[in-house]
């Protein structure tokens, strides 16, 4: 097996008092589909914050590709091929879907006309309607929404994505046609994804490897078969809440 | 080789000044901190009820300390009035928004006053406390004590009340989460409109103080304005003790600046320290953002 | 062409309208015109360079008047005067600022006393006064707000009490929209001169004589320069008491007793309910004198008086005293010669004081002549000696 | 460089703009009065249009337009007085003062994350700052200085008519508008709109957020320290009191309402406030005092109330009445 694509060694994150992240670890393999679940304010989100530079973890390290990447801003850290999507979508409303995407893009190229031809084709990738390219962001579904997030993610041409709750507030039969295009993506580009999520069905259809977090900690990992029978999972989650 | 008592004299001054600029910003950072709007006529508040406190004080021919009485109410309706007017259509606007809105009231008023009383100061002929106590070489202004104290402790009443009070605790609550007050019971428009006819109120009482000893013109305002944006960015919307503070720090600053660069520079001095002070506790001295 | 901030624009505007009605109508318009009638169109100059100098514009596009006064705030008559100069238009300035005709400009005339020359009266009337009185003034304050025009003010009077050997112990300059003087006050006191001499803008003016009545400072004596604050009804109105005993300098007498300035006076208090002062005054005069130089331009020059040259020829020889003109009976020194840069040759301003008479505050003139029935009264009565 | 089809649509609507701006005073017969208000609104129509980089692109609320515009306009000035230097040198040497100030002042403001309102504080307060800095002695002083009557012509850019000057501004304002059309549609451009939009989505996208927000100051106060000697030389004085708050605010304001992002709302919304203004100034300002600014402060709050959009909007709107897609 090659170097994993990236490394978290012992990460700590303090809000004042509160251990938002707990001394966690874990290794991402390069092309897997990583599941990361846990009940809310487990810490999830924290995590990913640490990862994309957000928020600099007080103690720990990151590696991404044999490179420490701790504590370096967003946009570095996007640079280096680390792209993300935001639970809460953050569209970007006054700007036409193409030009949203352009934005990712462009991080890969200088010229405009390129970035676009490569925002069409990041949009066409996940799916996104052909005739809504040219409309504002504010015109737009939630799905399309998540959909233009995605996009825009994957014109960074990133190594690794890594998925924030993309599921929430979507119906169950739009859950499954996300599901669809993310493995999609997976397979055609080779992206490494770590998806974030509390909706256990989505998750667990998607990833071949789970990790579970619970106050700050990892608790589990394995298959989702092993974790979802592991009996921690089911006292610390599924116990309180099966969904 | 500056004379000592000359320094002390200037500082007791600052520090009296300074707690006469928390009380008008006090109003500016209740507003800002909890409906986030960007009010750039608030000193032109300052520089009407200034006005009016003498047209009150000339007609009954009492100190204009006394006229607060009924300024104090009076502009507490006129802010409610400039809140459904103006205030209400703008609430969640863009900041840009806001300010141009608020640029063209300040606008208004600043000429309104000026076509009906023209541009000559206004001032109050016969004030009661026209006095200092002198201790020593220390000289101190009466009426600047009685403005700083009633400031001071006007600045404790607000403060109680929004630690005890079911009001209180409205606005603590909106102001927390805009969007699980009303869930909880409380009218949000009601909370907003009060706050900022309290707002506007404060800066009442603050021209009422300031008129014992000082004069109006119709760009009084100007004066008030940004110092009072300042001293609301220093505090870091700390609540009421993180504007007292910043107030303090401002009057001090100016009396320093006016000691020791020259009156002239004294803004200057205060200004500068706000830019290494947001440069450097971005989320102001005092409090969280 | 008036401001409408400067403090002054309303009363210049009311006392140019009540002098054309008079040219026009009681004097019958410009004699050696044929009667021909003074039309006046005012302009608000606005706040900025660029507004006096669309203002200029206008007037002289759409107007094509012969002559401009204005505009009194000096960047803005500069403004104005480099339309007025290309156009070749004479402008009368209102503005005092020292250097204003220092320019190189040809068209431009001013009447009225310069800066420095109010500061200069200032101090010698309080130098004047001292002797007078056997008092020996040990050292000196100057206070003036930071403009150009208060600079200016400030430095006459400085010049002028260092050439009699008085110590300025500080001379301390602060911006006019000032809203607390302690710091200077303190600083005053602390240096506890005989002489305090303020050159105020306005407002700043009223503030200042509170905080000295409330800080319990005492001097010899407080003297104001630059004809704003202080001596005028509006200050006298708003400060109270506080400025009893304070003097001011005008570019205009109110009290002098010549047959015209008298009327004239009246007049503008009939009309408007108050006494004119020094924007009222130097209107009044320099109106004045365009009108004498428009009679001399018929005069000198019959075929064709409003060419600019000739007009500027017929001011250049205007020699107005109280016995020629009328402009001159509105003039403090009752004498009118332009030299060649444009000033006054016989430029001269008045003292006036705040006393309380039959009960009331008003303002009187006590020097360089004091009006009948008043004594300047030097030094301020609650002045406790020199200690 | 090749252009997509919207950009050479832009350029030619610029060049088209430019050339009839140009031709007015043959229109109008070098009418004074006229050609001066012309000149004014475009000095502001340059500086509203510039204002549109960092305040419509980036979003940042630049309250000190006149610091920048005033400093190069000082520095081409004083070179020219004081060294005998043309002000086409002079103007290059206040546009990279200006230039240099913004990027002392921008590198902290924008490395400490400050923005919206407290980026407006700051920059109102810079300008107080630095207003009062070139008032001590040692800088301007008090006094007024003129540029004496001995610069006149091309070669100092100062004229005793309006009309040479004119075109001047003209050429600058569509040399302006270029630049925003250039970086409107370059990755700055897009970049900046990211920016304004959200700012950790942008980062998160590998997007510099302080470079490009420098980028954007930088650019801004360089055009308008270029500008600013026009505007001296345009009414023949300058002070401190040129380092204007009011006038300051009165930038972004028109930016504002022209609708942020949009070179055709800044421009119109500059070009008709300033002639409006003047119109209400010519009109009412002698008859009863501050009528005009009463009037311009009711118009203001009406605006933002009830077309928050700004002109944009309606610019917008008449663009697809007449079948004139692409980027404003």
């Amino acid at each position: 097996m090659a170097e994993p694509i990236l490394k978290v060694r012992d990460v700590v994150k303090r809000f004042g008092g509160i251990v938002a992240v707990n001394k966690v670890s874990f290794d991402v393999n390069e092309g897997e589909i990583l599941g990361l679940i846990g009940p809310n304010g487990a810490g999830k989100t924290t995590l990913f914050n640490c990862i994309t530079g957000v928020y600099r973890p007080e103690e720990g390290h990151i590696y991404f590709m044999g490179e420490e990447i701790t504590g370096l801003p967003p946009h570095k850290i996007a640079a280096k091929g680390i792209a993300r999507t935001w639970q809460k979508t953050r569209p970007f409303q006054k700007m036409k879907v193409v030009e949203a995407v352009m934005v990712g893009a462009l991080l890969r190229t200088n010229d405009v006309t390129e970035a676009r031809k490569r925002a069409e084709e990041a949009l066409a990738l996940v799916g996104f309607p052909r005739e809504k390219f040219y409309v504002r962001g504010s015109e737009i579904t939630l799905l399309e929404h998540k959909m233009v997030d995605l996009a825009r993610a994957i014109a960074t041409r990133p190594k690794l994505l890594l998925l924030d709750e993309v599921a929430a507030g979507l119906r169950p039969g739009e859950m499954d046609q996300l599901a669809s295009i993310l493995k999609r993506v997976n397979r055609e580009t080779g992206i490494t994804m770590i998806v974030v999520e509390h909706v256990m069905r989505f998750v667990m259809g998607l990833s071949q490897r789970m990790l579970v977090m619970h106050e700050g900690r990892l608790i589990a990992e394995g298959t989702p078969e092993e974790v979802a029978n592991n009996p921690k999972v089911i006292e610390a989650y599924l116990g309180t809440k099966p969904e | 080789m500056i004379d000592p008592a000359l320094i002390t004299n200037n500082l007791i001054d600052g520090v009296l000044m300074g707690l006469l600029y928390s009380l008008v910003a006090l109003g500016l950072s209740l507003v800002f901190g909890l409906m986030d709007i960007i009010n750039f006529a608030h000193g032109d508040f300052v520089m009407i009820a200034a006005y009016t406190t003498w047209v009150i004080a000339m007609m009954l021919y009492v100190d204009p300390s006394v006229t607060a009485i009924i300024t104090v109410p009076l502009f507490f309706v006129i802010g409610l009035a400039i809140y459904k007017i103006i205030i209400e259509p703008i609430l969640g606007a863009e900041p840009l928004i806001q300010i141009a809105v608020t640029v063209g009231l300040g606008y208004v008023l600043q000429n309104l006053a000026l076509a009906y009383f023209r541009a000559g100061p206004r001032s109050f002929p016969a004030p009661w406390f026209n006095y200092s106590i002198q201790i020593g070489p220390i000289g101190i202004a009466v009426s600047k004590l009685i403005a700083a104290a009633v400031s001071l402790a006007s600045l404790f009443i607000i403060n109680y009340m929004l630690v005890n009070t079911k009001f209180g605790l409205a606005v603590r609550a909106t102001s927390a989460n805009r969007e699980v007050a009303p869930l909880m019971g409380i009218n949000v428009r009601k909370v907003f409109a009060i706050t900022f006819g309290l707002g506007i109120a404060l800066t009442a009482l603050g021209a009422a103080l300031y008129m014992m000893w000082g004069q109006t013109n119709p760009y009084l305002g100007q004066s008030f304005s940004l110092l009072s944006w300042v001293i609301v960015a220093m505090g870091g919307l700390g609540g009421v003790m993180g504007v007292l503070y910043s107030g303090l720090i401002v009057g001090v600053l100016e009396a320093l600046g006016s000691t020791f660069v020259s009156p002239s520079a004294r803004l200057a001095v205060v200004y500068l320290a706000f830019f290494f002070i947001l440069w450097f506790r971005p989320r102001g001295l005092f409090g969280r953002r | 062409m008036t401001g409408s901030h400067a403090v002054f624009g309303q009363e210049a505007k009311d006392a140019a309208e009540l002098v054309v009605d008079i040219i026009n109508n009681e004097l019958g318009g410009i004699k050696s015109l044929c009667g021909a009638k003074i039309q006046l169109v005012v302009q608000d100059s606005g706040e900025t360079p660029d507004d006096a100098r669309l203002a200029a514009e206008r007037l002289i596009s759409t107007e094509h008047p012969v002559i401009v006064i204005g505009a009194y705030i000096s960047r803005n008559t500069a403004a104005v005067a480099e339309v007025t100069e290309r156009e070749k238009v004479i402008l009368v300035m209102d503005g005092l600022v020292d250097d204003l005709t220092k320019q190189g400009w040809q068209y431009v005339f001013r009447a009225a006393p310069k800066a420095s020359a109010h500061g200069a009266t200032a101090a010698k009337f309080v130098i004047e006064m001292a002797q007078q009185k056997g008092l020996t003034i040990n050292s000196a304050v100057i206070l003036n707000e930071d403009s150009i025009f208060g600079t200016y003010v400030g430095d006459g009077a400085k010049m002028e009490l260092l050439r009699n050997g008085i110590h300025v112990a500080a001379h301390i300059t602060y911006p006019y929209d000032i809203t607390d003087f302690s710091s200077i006050i303190n600083q005053i006191k602390s240096i506890n001169p005989d002489i305090i001499i303020s050159v105020p803008y306005f407002n700043d003016g009223v503030l200042f004589a509170k905080a000295v009545q409330q800080a319990g400072l005492h001097p010899m004596f407080i003297a104001g320069a630059g004809g704003c604050g202080y001596t005028d009804p509006d200050s006298i109105q708003a400060a109270g008491d506080a400025v009893l005993y304070y003097t001011n300098t005008y570019s205009y007498n109110f009290a002098r007793p010549t047959q015209w300035n008298q009327k004239i006076v009246n007049e503008f208090k009939q009309r408007y309910g108050k006494i004119p002062t020094e924007a009222g005054g130097i209107i009044f005069y320099s109106m004045f004198t365009i009108y004498a130089a428009l009679e001399k331009a018929g005069e000198m020059f019959p075929n064709d008086p409003l060419n600019p040259d000739n007009l500027k020829q017929a001011f250049l020889a205007l020699d107005l005293t109280d016995d020629n003109s009328i402009a001159a009976q509105l003039y403090p020194s009752g004498h009118i010669k332009f030299g060649p840069d444009g000033d006054n040759l016989y430029a001269e301003a008045t003292v006036a004081q705040v006393q309380e008479i039959n009960g009331t505050l008003k303002p009187v003139i006590v020097w360089p002549d004091a009006e009948p029935g008043v004594q300047p009264i030097f030094p301020r009565p609650d002045w406790q000696g020199a200690d | 460089m090749e252009f997509s089809k919207a950009v050479r649509k832009d350029i030619l609507a610029v060049i088209a703009l430019v050339l009839a701006m140009a031709a007015i005073p043959f229109a109008i017969g070098f009418e004074r009065y006229y050609l001066l208000i012309l000149s004014t609104a475009t000095v502001f129509a340059i500086y509203v249009v510039a204002w549109n980089i960092i305040g419509g692109y980036a979003g940042q609320l630049d309250l000190a337009a006149f610091v920048y515009s005033s400093l190069g306009g000082i520095v081409a000035a004083r070179l020219m007085v004081y060294y005998g230097i043309t002000p086409w040198i002079g103007m290059f040497a206040g546009a990279g003062v200006a230039a240099a100030l913004a990027a002392i002042i921008g590198y902290p403001t924008f490395r400490f994350g400050i923005k919206e309102v407290w980026y407006a504080l700051l920059t109102a307060s810079l300008v107080v700052i630095v207003r009062e800095i070139m008032h001590m002695p040692e800088f301007l002083g008090s006094l007024d200085y003129r540029l004496p009557w001995k610069y006149m012509g091309w070669y100092w850019l100062r004229f005793p008519t309006y009309e040479q000057l004119y075109w001047v501004l003209v050429a600058v304002l569509g040399a302006t508008m270029l630049i925003n059309v250039w970086i409107s549609n370059s990755k700055i451009g897009y970049y900046l709109k990211a920016i304004r939009e959200d700012e950790l989505a942008a980062e998160a996208l590998g997007v510099d957020v302080r470079k490009y927000k420098l980028i954007a100051l930088v650019t801004y106060a360089a055009i308008l320290g270029f500008a600013g000697y026009l505007h001296i030389s345009l009414n023949g004085v300058y002070t401190y009191k040129n380092f204007d708050s009011a006038q300051s605010i009165a930038v972004a304001i028109m930016g504002i309402i022209g609708g942020l992002g949009s070179i055709a709302g800044a421009f119109t919304s500059a070009i008709t406030l300033k002639i409006v203004g003047e119109y209400l100034r010519s009109s009412f300002g002698a008859v009863i005092p501050g009528l005009h600014l009463l009037i311009y402060g009711i118009l203001l709050i009406v605006v933002g109330i009830f077309k928050p959009e700004g002109l944009a909007s309606v610019i917008e709107w008449f663009k697809k009445k007449v079948g004139w897609g692409g980027e404003g």
